[in-house]
Formats: C-alpha cells, structure tokens, sequence
C-alpha cells in the first residue's frame, strides 16, 4: 500500500507485486522504477510489521508491505 | 516517564497538555503548537487546509522508540504527542507537543529532540490544499515539482 | 513584533499566553512556564513557598534590551512574559513565557535565549522559604551558605 | 537600597553613605566590604536611573542607587 505522494503517482491505493522468491525489499526498489510518475529522486520506505525494512529484508508471499515517502508530520 | 501519544482527528486544548505533563516536582513545562500557515504553494495559490494521513499505530511505536532516545539523553518527568489526521484549516494547531522536567534545559531539548525525529520517522504525510482545492504534496528534501 | 511584558503579583493561565503570541502566519507556538518545586533547601527543610521580590519598571526595561537582542538573531513574530512578584506556592507557577513565529527552531530558539538572558539581567531576586518558616535567599553561582 | 539577600545581610531597607566628592561605583563597592555580613564573593551590582551601571560611573550628592546581587528570576 502506498502513502502520501506515492497514492497519488501510483494511482492506485493498494496493488499486488510478483516476483520469482526469494525477493528482498532492494528487489522491490528497483521494480518501482517501472512507474514513470515516481521520480527517481524519491526516496521511499518499505515498512512491515510496523516498522522500517532494510534494503536486505527478505520478501515472503502474502505479505502486506507499505511504501512510503519522506515523512512530512509536524 | 508518563508518556501521551495519539494520532486522532479531535483536536485538543493546550490545557490538557499542561495539566498532563506537571507532575509533582516539575520545574519546568514546555508546549509547542504547530500550526498550518497560510504559504504559498508551488503553483502560487495559499494553502487553506492540510490534510494529513498518517499509520496511527506505527506512529505511536516510532514515538515509542524517540521516548527512550529521549530519556537517554534528558532527564524529563512526561511527554504529551497529540497529532491530528484529516483535514487541518489554516490557523488551526495541527500537532501539540509538551513535556515536563525539573530543570527547563531538558525540557526544552527534549521537546527539541523529540519534534525534529517525529519529522524523520513517524509515518504522517501531509497535502496541501488550496481554496480553489489544488493539492499538493509535501515533501521533505525532494524537488516535488509536478 | 507583537510583545507583552508585565511583572505582577497576578497569576495569568496558559490560554492568554497563547492567544497574544499567534498570529496571522505564525507556524510554531511555544509557552515554557516556570513552576516552584518542593527542593530541599541547605537546612534540609522542604522548599513550600518562593517569594520573589524585584524592581519592575528596571525589568520591563532590560526585558526591552532582550527582546532588541531577540529581534537581531531569530524571526519571531511575538513574546510573551510575564513573571509574578511575591508568594508563590510550591506548584504553581511563577513565570510564563511564550513565542510565536513561522518555524519552531526560531520560536525555540528565542525562547531559550530570552529565559538564559532574564537569568542575567532581569532584576528578579528570590527567597525561598520552608513550611517551618526558614528562609533561604537563592544566590546563583555564589556559595550561599549563611 | 539594597535588593534580595543584601537586604538580609545588612539588616536594613535602605542606607544613606558618605562619602568626599568625587566618588564613583568602584569607591562605593570598596565601602561595602566594611560589612562583615556581605561575603566578599558575592557579586554586588549597582543600579541607577534603571540600568546597571560600570565601575567607573560617578555618584553624585542625592542620587537614589540601588544594591543587588546575582538576579534569580525565572
């Protein structure tokens, strides 16, 4: 699911990725360089289970992630 | 440390932070309001309202986490952290911040400290919305030219 | 910029510091207040009351220098301060200071300055004085012992 | 006249001193160690006319000054 900036470039509220396993959240990175409205300086976060995931996090079917943008809170 | 975190859409009076962060040996309470200004999106219409969305219970464990950070390095009695979702009119406080300790330094650092993580971490994002109702996402250090 | 300096024996609420010091474009709001703690003093009796005597027409002017100072190193819109003269409960707060401007770091920063500068300059003395009646005139960097 | 702790220290509200023209702060902060109850550490700040006033300044006949120590406001 996408938040913020990301809705609205994407948009969609929610989609579905595939991808052979085993997929890393560096994986999906570069996936969403597919979409022409994200520009490539947008830094985004990929967050499961409440929290913030490292580029080496491991990607299991069935997972529901968040894709976010800078914060913006405050 | 007595500790208040919500994310909701009713906003609050400065009141209740204060009578929630004196405890019975503060010295000092800080509260911060942040309020949505009237400024001048990119396409030169003023912002009449922000809307904000937000992951209310992951924010509330980021807070959780710049809570222990934050005693750590101050030595403070409370922290409220009240911060609405939805629409936010111009004029109108959008996030409400206190803290109490004995001495104002750590009150003040505190504070500080804690609203400058909540804008690296915590997951709210906010959209401008202009009077003729064009939006705008706002977005920390990032050309957000459409 | 909007400023409301006033020593007096008169307790004021956190409501009317906060509505002098928003304005139009103000972003960040922040009100510190001061409040008297129960601390030990040096004959081992429990702080219950502070008097604070001090020359108020001498204040009002060297918080004017402050404000000049302010003025020069952060982009406020608005102080607020007001410091009570003569008794003042273990509680209860003695002095209210607050600060308007677009961004939190200036209103922060102000803030912080002013209370550091008042500490130097602003001729406020205090006496604490114990449930017992002891009374302990508090003398900053200076061994205070009787 | 004398503010805060000096009060207590030399039992009185106010004081008149005397003293061969011309005289000066400095002349005056030298006449106040005679007081066995002002610690000589004690910083003594002289004020007149609503402003602190240097070392160097001149007293003259009549002038209303006032005595204060470290301020602790706040």
């Amino acid at each position: 699911m996408p938040f913020g900036i990301l809705k609205d470039s994407l948009g969609q509220d929610w989609f579905q990725w595939e991808h052979e396993a085993p997929a890393t959240v560096k994986d999906l990175r570069e996936w969403l360089k597919q979409f022409p409205n994200i520009h490539p300086q947008l830094p985004i976060a990929v967050v499961f289970d409440q929290a913030y995931q490292p580029d080496s996090f491991e990607i299991k079917d069935g997972m529901q992630l968040y894709l976010m943008p800078p914060v913006s809170g405050g | 440390m007595r500790k208040h975190f919500t994310i909701s859409s009713t906003p609050i009076n400065i009141n209740e932070v204060k009578q929630f962060i004196q405890l019975e040996d503060t010295g000092a309470t800080v509260v911060f309001e942040g309020i949505v200004r009237p400024d001048q999106m990119p396409n030169e219409e003023a912002v009449a309202t922000i809307e904000y969305e937000g992951l209310s219970e992951m924010a509330i464990s980021e807070l959780e986490k710049i809570a222990l950070q934050i005693q750590s390095r101050y030595e403070i009695h409370s922290i409220y952290f009240h911060h609405l979702l939805g629409k936010v009119a111009v004029g109108q406080t959008a996030v409400w911040v206190g803290v109490g300790a004995r001495h104002r330094k750590d009150a003040f650092g505190a504070l500080d400290y804690l609203m400058d993580e909540v804008k690296k971490t915590v997951p709210i994002f906010k959209k401008e919305i202009s009077q003729q109702q064009s939006e705008h996402w706002v977005v920390p250090n990032y050309n957000n030219e459409k």
